[in-house]
């Protein structure tokens, strides 16, 4: 269903030449922009184009160097998100800008202009936003915690907060990022009804299904910059993909012809019961073998054991009860250390967090995976000692192009990109058994992610087992030799790639059999037609 | 236990809890905005200097809790440019602030301060209340400092839940760019907070002078700003129970003058009971273990990223 | 006598006539000066003496750790003092480092009596200088057991060392010496300034039927007269060192006056005189420095009654004096009051209590 | 203090170098131009406090340099407590390498000055010098080292907020202490401290009539020994990793729970052997209230030094000089020795406010 495309008298909003520095990043750079009622407005960049600049500077967030702003048609000067909102205009964040510990109705409160009473008047709160989710169509348990409610609950409360005060323009900066396919149909339902209620809105996004799903008008920003601004209907993904990454994309190589011996797993979890911090069970006697020479790839809603898993695999935790086995050995009561010393690889979702250290060097990002090893012996790489191993650490550089190519440099003021391969290579640098991964690309633009993908092959065709948890239902169709769906914390479908399509994968990652949904598989064919379309040719 | 014993026990319980109350409800919200004010020992003694110095002067109960509140104010905005506006680390700018105000008044109290003076804050016992046998000897026949101290608790409570500014402040300490975003000053709510929370550990002090004669005396808050950083973690940052446990204190404190009347007592240490509080606020945190800070609590607002 | 809070530390004492104006005294302390307590006494018996004489004196309170008190004596010792004294009684070995570096100054420690071991190691211009606590707190305790009414008393002390147990111990036997039933009720708040804490203590042994109050703490004592004010019948306190009868006049009985100012004046005047002899050991007490002689009663002589207080004077105080009763001690050779409970266990008729 | 996942400031802002400015905005002019700053703001506060108490604050800081360093004795008494500064120091910074927040070297410091006494006044009097030394020495080391391990345990197994425990330990120390000279080993007739030390079991002397002994050079070599362990070995590099990103660390495989016991031993060891000097090398008894916030102070020689084994030294000497210095304030100037504590606190927060000092938190 596409909006109207015959053109509305006057622009909601209009932004010209608006630019932005940051030190020596131009994050824009005489951008034009507008939203007209009644339109969904696309806006595609690559990581670091300059999007969330743009959608602060438009919310009065941020004050660009330059440019002119008008709101209907009346010039405007935002000082502060409140003047934004006088003027009708609201943001949902990129990153959630909730309280946890804050209630439903709390923070729906947070959000709305400001109030010159001290009270807070907490039923009026309350009954104001059980008449807003209701006219969406959502119910919500308004006293409780927003920190205890999954992603996509936080998500609608996220909108909930900018709808409050009756905003004509809505800017939505990467509402789908967290959330699983079956849930990003029923935003774009959000979406779409809004638009039929006249609204203007803006959507920022990585995916370029949706874009051709629900929009009517795409912009493209690169380094700042805008590129192009056209209606949807005469692009087609491909063209809007290389308008993105300016440039040609590869198409992926097809999955490997290998044969593979599944006689003796290298990973296998037996009936693995695991349970999560709020006492229900995350994993739950879950069976998982994956063995050398495969790339097993897991889909799932996130929030349904994944997590869990990751960590019952790499030994961050031990399984309740079942069996946890590398090359056949019981490990269940064996650490990370233990598990890395036997030939364990792990690449963690949060690479800033948990994978890389920022304010170590590369050479000492290096050694950090060999630090399992009891003695020093066991490592190639020393930064402790005069000779640190800087051939080693010169051939990997080399071997998975980390650039700026300098051993010395902190990896914080690598790329996004560049950190990943820092990380695969010191995982894989290893020539590890197995490797086990979580959103490996996560965050990342489409030529870094093809690199990350290639070294993931690699090491299969070396004949590690690879298995990775992915948000992306793409991603896991791409990689994966084998597919598996985790949903309640139990694998319920494990396939080879070629055997399945998108519409099989999305019922499934919601609970349910294709016939018993027709329409979430419907409206995924229609989601993401060239990949879906691609696998279900194969099947 | 006799009757009296114990009646004596809470009573004197609840008078020792009072400088700690205020201390504790001070910390509980500037923590609840982010802010780990471990310099509220330091802004205690200050408190209590100046409130000794302006009831030598004037013999006046009101004149020392304004000055006391006064200083406590004023400490509050210099801590809070500290902490907020230029974003020092809290602990050490916390910790170094301790040192140096217990300096200050340590140094000021050799040549300032003067003789006492009588009774500054006379018993008022409540009307009715105080009649109910038992409980209106232990809690309704105190110092108008007990009740004003007391009545505070609700009054924190009622400003973190039910107003604006709690709503905001609580942001400030949970997810301040959820604050930021909705357009408010992030710095604003928790300077804000760090000035209330240091005045009403200056008006623990001060209450520390008025209920005792109203003489300064170095180094008399002996540590109670430290126990309170205990108690907001064992209270799990409500005022409620962080009433109840400096209540809790008090008594365990006020157990030590028991042991005459108590002869399991007799034969323990002097330096347990001294230990006793601290020991318990150890156990609390570990037992607590999810007692969880405001997620924000410590880290300097810098401005919004990305 | 009050002092003036505003001076500064060191008294010049140009109003003496023809005093000996080089001599200078420094004399170092844990309390301020004007603490209306045990350092305020030395200050005033030093500043008396200085005044006097014509001396140059020096007093610096507050201060913590022992290596302090040795670096401060270090400092005064080189800078040309003739006379050093520490002020605690914790502080002999400091004293004798100074004393063996700076042969020429005479280093007095105090309240304190050398071991014999001490006797033998230390140079000859080490001295030391003690008061019998214990006398004074006797004759209180005595007085307080004439009084009409009074069935039980109490002591608030600090930590739990000699110089302040005998006190309390030796209020408790000086009572027991007039009234062998009456009640003792002790509390060690282990802190010499948090006024709160001995307030609560004081609170607490009211309410246990506690009619007079030692104070065995320092500037503390300030929360045992609000205390006492608080309390639904009269209650009285015995503060120590520093006539504070001004700090609170309702309820201070008397205040057992060491005589420190005395003490400290007269060893100031001995050693700028003749000097004092090698090894000095200077003993004050009642007999022979009035030591425990409490000051005045002024209004309160209603409360004691006067025939008590006629009484007191020719039962203790002349039987004191003339040797028929003899108050224990403290030091190595006379250890009994040194402990905590002993002023309950020993008899004091073996003293020459008459009862 | 490490609060889940959050660091306690964020990384300064990279400076970037720009070569078209001028020579006055380069780094390191500017930083110069900080720190005069700073010790010129730290000055005038001083100098306005000294007014206030009616002293002339040139002669005060006359006062203060002579009391520190103007003769062979105050030189031997910086010397010392410089000496106690490194070791307290350290007791911070090498839990600040690993992210934990220790504020209990104080208390660390007591109970290792409680044990090296309860050794050195029990063996007996006819032990041989340097065993006597050594088993004293050794017994200070093992109890700070197990007060401390007591909150690393603690973090490690419970999750217990280590910066809460390890202060509140500090008190609980004080009291142990105070039972110490007052039940375990009281002197009859005197109070508030211990029996002596064996003579064996004192530091021997380095320089003669100055209180100056071999302490120094204990304090010298622990310093030393700290920063080869984190230089140069496995462990510290682990530590290092560990203070700058537990995430990683844990999923490197370093047992998070080993190195923050370890390492909180060791922060005890070292804030114990401080405990020791002030008992074997300073006073030769336990005392109660023995220490001037010594353990305080070497957080912030600590925090001056940025965490450097090597810098802590230096900086030591300055915190020292203060200390020993303001205790010639009163005789040669006529104020408060409390002065000294005014300065340290001063100091510090005027270096924290004009940015000379930046503590970050590890991990990033
Ligand atoms: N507060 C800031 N300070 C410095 N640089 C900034 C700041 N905010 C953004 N930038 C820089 O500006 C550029 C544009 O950032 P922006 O967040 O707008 O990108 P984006 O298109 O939203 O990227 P993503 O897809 O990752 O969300 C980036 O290089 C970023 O590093
Ligand atoms: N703190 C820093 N210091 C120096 N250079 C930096 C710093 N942070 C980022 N850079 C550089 O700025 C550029 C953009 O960084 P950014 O993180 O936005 O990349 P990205 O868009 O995520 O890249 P990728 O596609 O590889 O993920 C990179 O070349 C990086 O090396
Ligand atoms: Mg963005
Ligand atoms: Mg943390």
């Amino acid at each position: 269903m596409k909006g109207g495309a015959s053109a509305p008298p006057f622009r909601l909003l209009d932004a010209r030449g608006i630019s932005k520095g940051y030190g020596r990043v131009q994050a824009n750079e005489a951008v034009d922009f507008d939203v007209q009622p009644g339109e969904i407005h696309a806006l595609l960049g690559e990581n670091g184009a300059g999007k969330s600049t743009l959608m602060n500077i438009l919310f009065g967030h941020v004050a660009p160097d330059e440019g002119q702003l008008r709101v209907r048609g009346e010039p405007v000067t935002l000082r502060s998100p409140h003047d934004a909102m006088a003027h009708g205009i609201g943001l949902v964040h990129q990153h959630f800008s909730l309280v946890p510990t804050l209630t439903v109705a709390e923070n729906v409160a947070l959000g709305s202009p400001p109030s010159t009473r001290l009270v807070l008047k907490r039923r009026e709160i309350e009954a104001q936003v059980e008449a807003a989710a209701e006219s969406l169509g959502w119910s919500f348990d308004l006293d409780r915690a927003v920190g205890d409610l999954p992603v996509e609950a936080q998500q609608r409360v996220e909108i909930l907060k900018v709808l409050a005060p009756q905003p004509e323009v809505l800017l939505f900066d990467e509402p789908t990022a967290l959330l699983a396919p079956p849930e990003v149909a029923s935003l774009l339902d959000v979406l779409r009804r809004l638009r039929a209620r006249g609204k203007g809105i803006v959507l920022v996004t990585h995916r370029l299904a949706e874009v051709v799903a629900v929009a009517d008008r795409v912009t493209v920003l690169r380094d700042g910059r805008r590129i192009s601004t056209q209606p949807v209907g005469k692009i087609t993904e491909r063209e809007l993909g290389e308008a993105v990454a300016g440039g040609h994309i590869a198409p992926p190589p097809p999955p490997s012809e290998r044969r593979i011996d599944r006689s003796s797993p290298v990973i296998r979890l037996e009936q693995v019961v695991c349970s999560a911090s709020r006492g229900h069970r995350a994993l739950d006697a879950l069976d998982l073998e994956v063995s050398a020479g495969e790339i097993v790839g897991i889909a799932g809603v996130e929030g349904n054991g994944q997590q869990e898993l990751f960590e019952v695999l790499t030994g961050l935790s031990s399984p309740d009860s079942g069996c946890r086995r590398l090359n056949g050995v019981d490990v269940n009561d064996w650490d990370t250390r233990a598990m890395r010393r036997a030939g364990l690889g792990m690449v963690p979702a949060d690479r800033k967090g948990s994978g890389i250290v920022g304010k170590l060097s590369v050479t000492e990002n290096l050694a950090l995976g060999q630090l399992a090893g009891g003695t020093d012996e066991d490592a190639s790489i020393k930064p402790w000692r005069r000779s640190a191993g800087e051939s080693r650490v010169a051939e990997l550089i080399e071997a998975y192009d980390i650039r700026p190519a300098d051993a010395g440099t902190h990896a914080c003021t690598l790329s996004g990109g560049n950190q990943q391969k820092l990380l695969l290579a010191r995982e894989l640098s290893r020539e590890p058994i197995a490797l086990v991964a979580s959103n490996p690309t996560w965050g990342l633009d489409v030529k870094a992610r093809a690199s990350i993908h290639q070294h993931i092959r690699r090491a299969r065709d070396r004949g590690c087992a690879v298995v990775f948890t992915s948000l992306a239902m793409d991603e896991v169709l791409e990689l994966s030799d084998r597919v598996l769906v985790i949903f309640g914390g139990r694998i319920i479908v494990d396939a080879m790639s070629t055997d399945l399509n998108v519409s099989n994968i999305a019922c499934a990652m919601v609970g349910k059999r294709a016939d018993e949904s027709a329409d979430i598989a419907q409206s995924f064919d229609q989601l993401l037609p060239t990949v879906g379309q691609a696998n279900s040719g194969g099947s | 236990m006799s009757e009296a014993a114990f009646i004596a026990l809470v009573v004197v319980g609840v008078q020792l809890m009072v400088p700690l109350l205020l201390a504790s409800l001070g910390e509980l919200i500037s923590e609840r905005a982010g802010v780990l004010n471990i310099g509220i020992e330091g802004c205690m003694a200050l408190g209590a200097f100046f409130a000794a110095v302006a009831v030598t002067s004037t013999d006046s109960l009101i004149a020392g809790l304004a000055l006391g509140l006064a200083v406590g104010v004023l400490t509050g905005i210099v801590l809070a440019w500290l902490y907020v506006g230029l974003g020092l680390n809290q602990i050490i700018t916390g910790l170094m602030f301790t040192i140096l105000a217990l300096g200050v008044t340590a140094a000021l109290f050799e040549r300032y301060t003067q003789s006492a003076k009588g009774t500054l804050a006379p018993r008022l016992p409540i009307p009715l209340l105080s009649d109910i046998p038992w409980i209106g000897e232990m809690f309704f026949d105190h110092s108008i400092l007990v009740y004003g101290a007391v009545a505070l608790v609700p009054v924190c409570a009622w400003f973190l839940k039910g107003t604006w500014w709690g709503l905001r402040t609580t942001s400030a300490g949970e997810n301040p760019s959820a604050l930021d975003s909705a357009g408010y000053s992030v710095r604003l709510y928790r300077s804000i907070a760090v000035v209330i929370g240091s005045t009403l550990a200056a008006l623990g002090g001060a209450v520390l002078v008025l209920a005792t004669s109203g003489r300064f005396v170095s180094g008399m808050t002996a540590g109670r700003g430290f126990i309170a950083l205990g108690v907001v973690v064992v209270a799990r940052w409500y005022p409620g129970r962080a009433l109840l446990v400096c209540l809790l204190i008090g008594i365990t404190q006020a157990l030590q003058f028991q042991v005459a009347a108590i002869d399991a007592l007799e034969s323990v240490p002097v330096d347990v009971w001294v230990a006793l509080p601290y020991l318990a606020a150890v156990l609390a945190v570990v037992i607590g273990r999810r007692a969880r800070y405001p997620s924000a609590t410590t880290i300097p607002w810098i401005g919004q990223k990305g | 006598g009050g002092s003036d809070d505003s001076s500064s530390g060191s008294a010049n004492g140009d109003g003496g006539g023809g005093g000996n104006g080089d001599f200078k005294v420094a004399l170092m302390s844990e309390g301020a000066k004007n603490d209306k307590s045990f350092s305020n006494s030395v200050y005033d018996g030093a500043s008396r003496a200085a005044k006097e004489h014509g001396l140059d004196m020096e007093f610096v309170g507050s201060l913590v750790t022992p290596d302090e008190f040795l670096r401060q004596g270090n400092s005064f010792a080189s800078s040309g003092v003739d006379l050093l004294m520490f002020i605690h009684g914790g502080m002999a070995v400091q004293a004798r480092e100074v004393a063996r570096r700076f042969p020429d100054v005479t280093v007095c420690v105090g309240p304190v009596q050398p071991t014999p071991e001490e006797e033998k190691t230390d140079p000859p211009n080490m001295c030391y200088w003690d008061v019998q606590q214990q006398d004074g707190s006797f004759m209180a305790g005595a007085l307080v057991a004439m009084m009409p009414g009074v069935d039980h008393i109490g002591s608030v002390n600090a930590f739990e060392f000699a110089a302040i147990t005998r006190q309390a111990e030796g209020f408790a036997l000086g009572a027991r010496c007039i009234n062998p039933d009456i009640k003792f009720t002790q509390t060690y708040i282990e802190t010499w300034t948090d006024t709160d804490k001995a307030r609560a203590a004081a609170q607490s042994m009211i309410s246990a039927g506690v009619d007079v109050i030692l104070s065995a703490t320092d500037s503390a004592v300030v929360g045992i007269y609000e205390a006492a004010r608080d309390a639904s019948k009269p209650v009285y306190v015995i503060p120590s060192y520093f006539d504070a009868y001004e700090q609170a006049p309702d309820v201070i009985l008397t205040t057992i006056l060491h005589n420190l100012d005395g003490a400290i004046d007269d060893l100031i005047t001995q050693a700028q005189g003749e000097g004092l002899e090698d090894h000095a050991v200077l003993d004050y007490d009642f007999v022979n420095g009035d030591v425990g002689k409490l000051a005045p009663f002024r209004d309160k002589k209603k409360a004691i009654g006067a025939e008590n207080i006629e009484r007191w004077q020719t039962e203790i105080v002349d039987a004191v004096k003339s040797g028929d009763l003899e108050i224990p001690g403290t030091v190595t050779t006379d250890p009994q009051l040194g402990s905590v409970g002993s002023g309950t266990k020993l008899d004091p008729t073996e003293f020459g209590c008459k009862a | 203090m490490r609060m889940d996942s959050t660091g306690l400031a964020s990384a300064p802002p990279v400076a970037v170098g720009s070569r078209r400015d001028g020579w006055w905005k380069a780094a390191p002019v500017r930083a110069a131009v900080r720190l005069a700053g700073a010790l010129a703001l730290t000055a005038g506060l001083m100098s306005v406090l000294v007014i206030a108490l009616g002293a002339n604050p040139v002669e005060t800081f006359q006062a203060l340099w002579q009391g520190a360093f103007g003769s062979p004795f105050n030189v031997g008494s910086t010397a010392i407590v410089a000496a106690i500064l490194v070791l307290t120091a350290l007791a911070f910074a090498l839990p600040y390498t690993s992210g934990f927040l220790n504020v209990g070297g104080e208390g660390q410091m007591y109970v290792g000055a409680i044990a090296s006494a309860g050794v050195g006044l029990s063996l007996a009097p006819s032990t041989p010098v340097v065993v006597a030394l050594l088993v004293s020495v050794a017994g200070g080391v093992v109890g700070g080292s197990l007060w401390a391990g007591v909150v690393g345990v603690l973090r490690a197994w419970t999750g217990a907020n280590e910066m809460i425990t390890s202060l509140m330990l500090n008190f609980v120390a004080f009291a142990l202490a105070n039972y110490a000279v007052s039940v375990l080993w009281p002197v009859p007739g005197v109070g508030q401290q211990t029996q002596p030390v064996i003579p064996a079991a004192r530091f021997p002397e380095l320089w003669t009539n100055t209180p100056l002994n071999t302490a120094v050079l204990l304090a010298l070599a622990v310093a030393a020994g700290v920063w080869w362990i984190l230089r140069h070995t496995r462990l510290g590099f682990k530590m290092r990793v560990t203070g700058l990103s537990e995430g990683a660390a844990r999923q490197a495989g370093v047992g998070i729970r080993g190195i923050t016991t370890t390492t909180f031993l060791l922060a005890g060891g070292c804030a114990g052997a401080a405990g020791a000097i002030s008992v074997l090398g300073v006073n030769g008894a336990l005392y109660n209230g023995f220490s001037a916030d010594y353990g305080f102070i070497g957080i912030a020689v600590a925090l001056v030094a940025r965490s450097s084994p090597i810098l802590i030294v230096p900086a030591a000497v300055l915190f020292a000089a203060l200390r020993v210095g303001s205790d010639n304030l009163f005789a040669n100037a006529g104020i408060s020795p409390s002065l000294g504590a005014v300065i340290v606190g001063s100091l510090v927060i005027t270096l924290l406010a004009t940015r000379v000092l930046r503590p970050t938190a590890g991990k990033g």
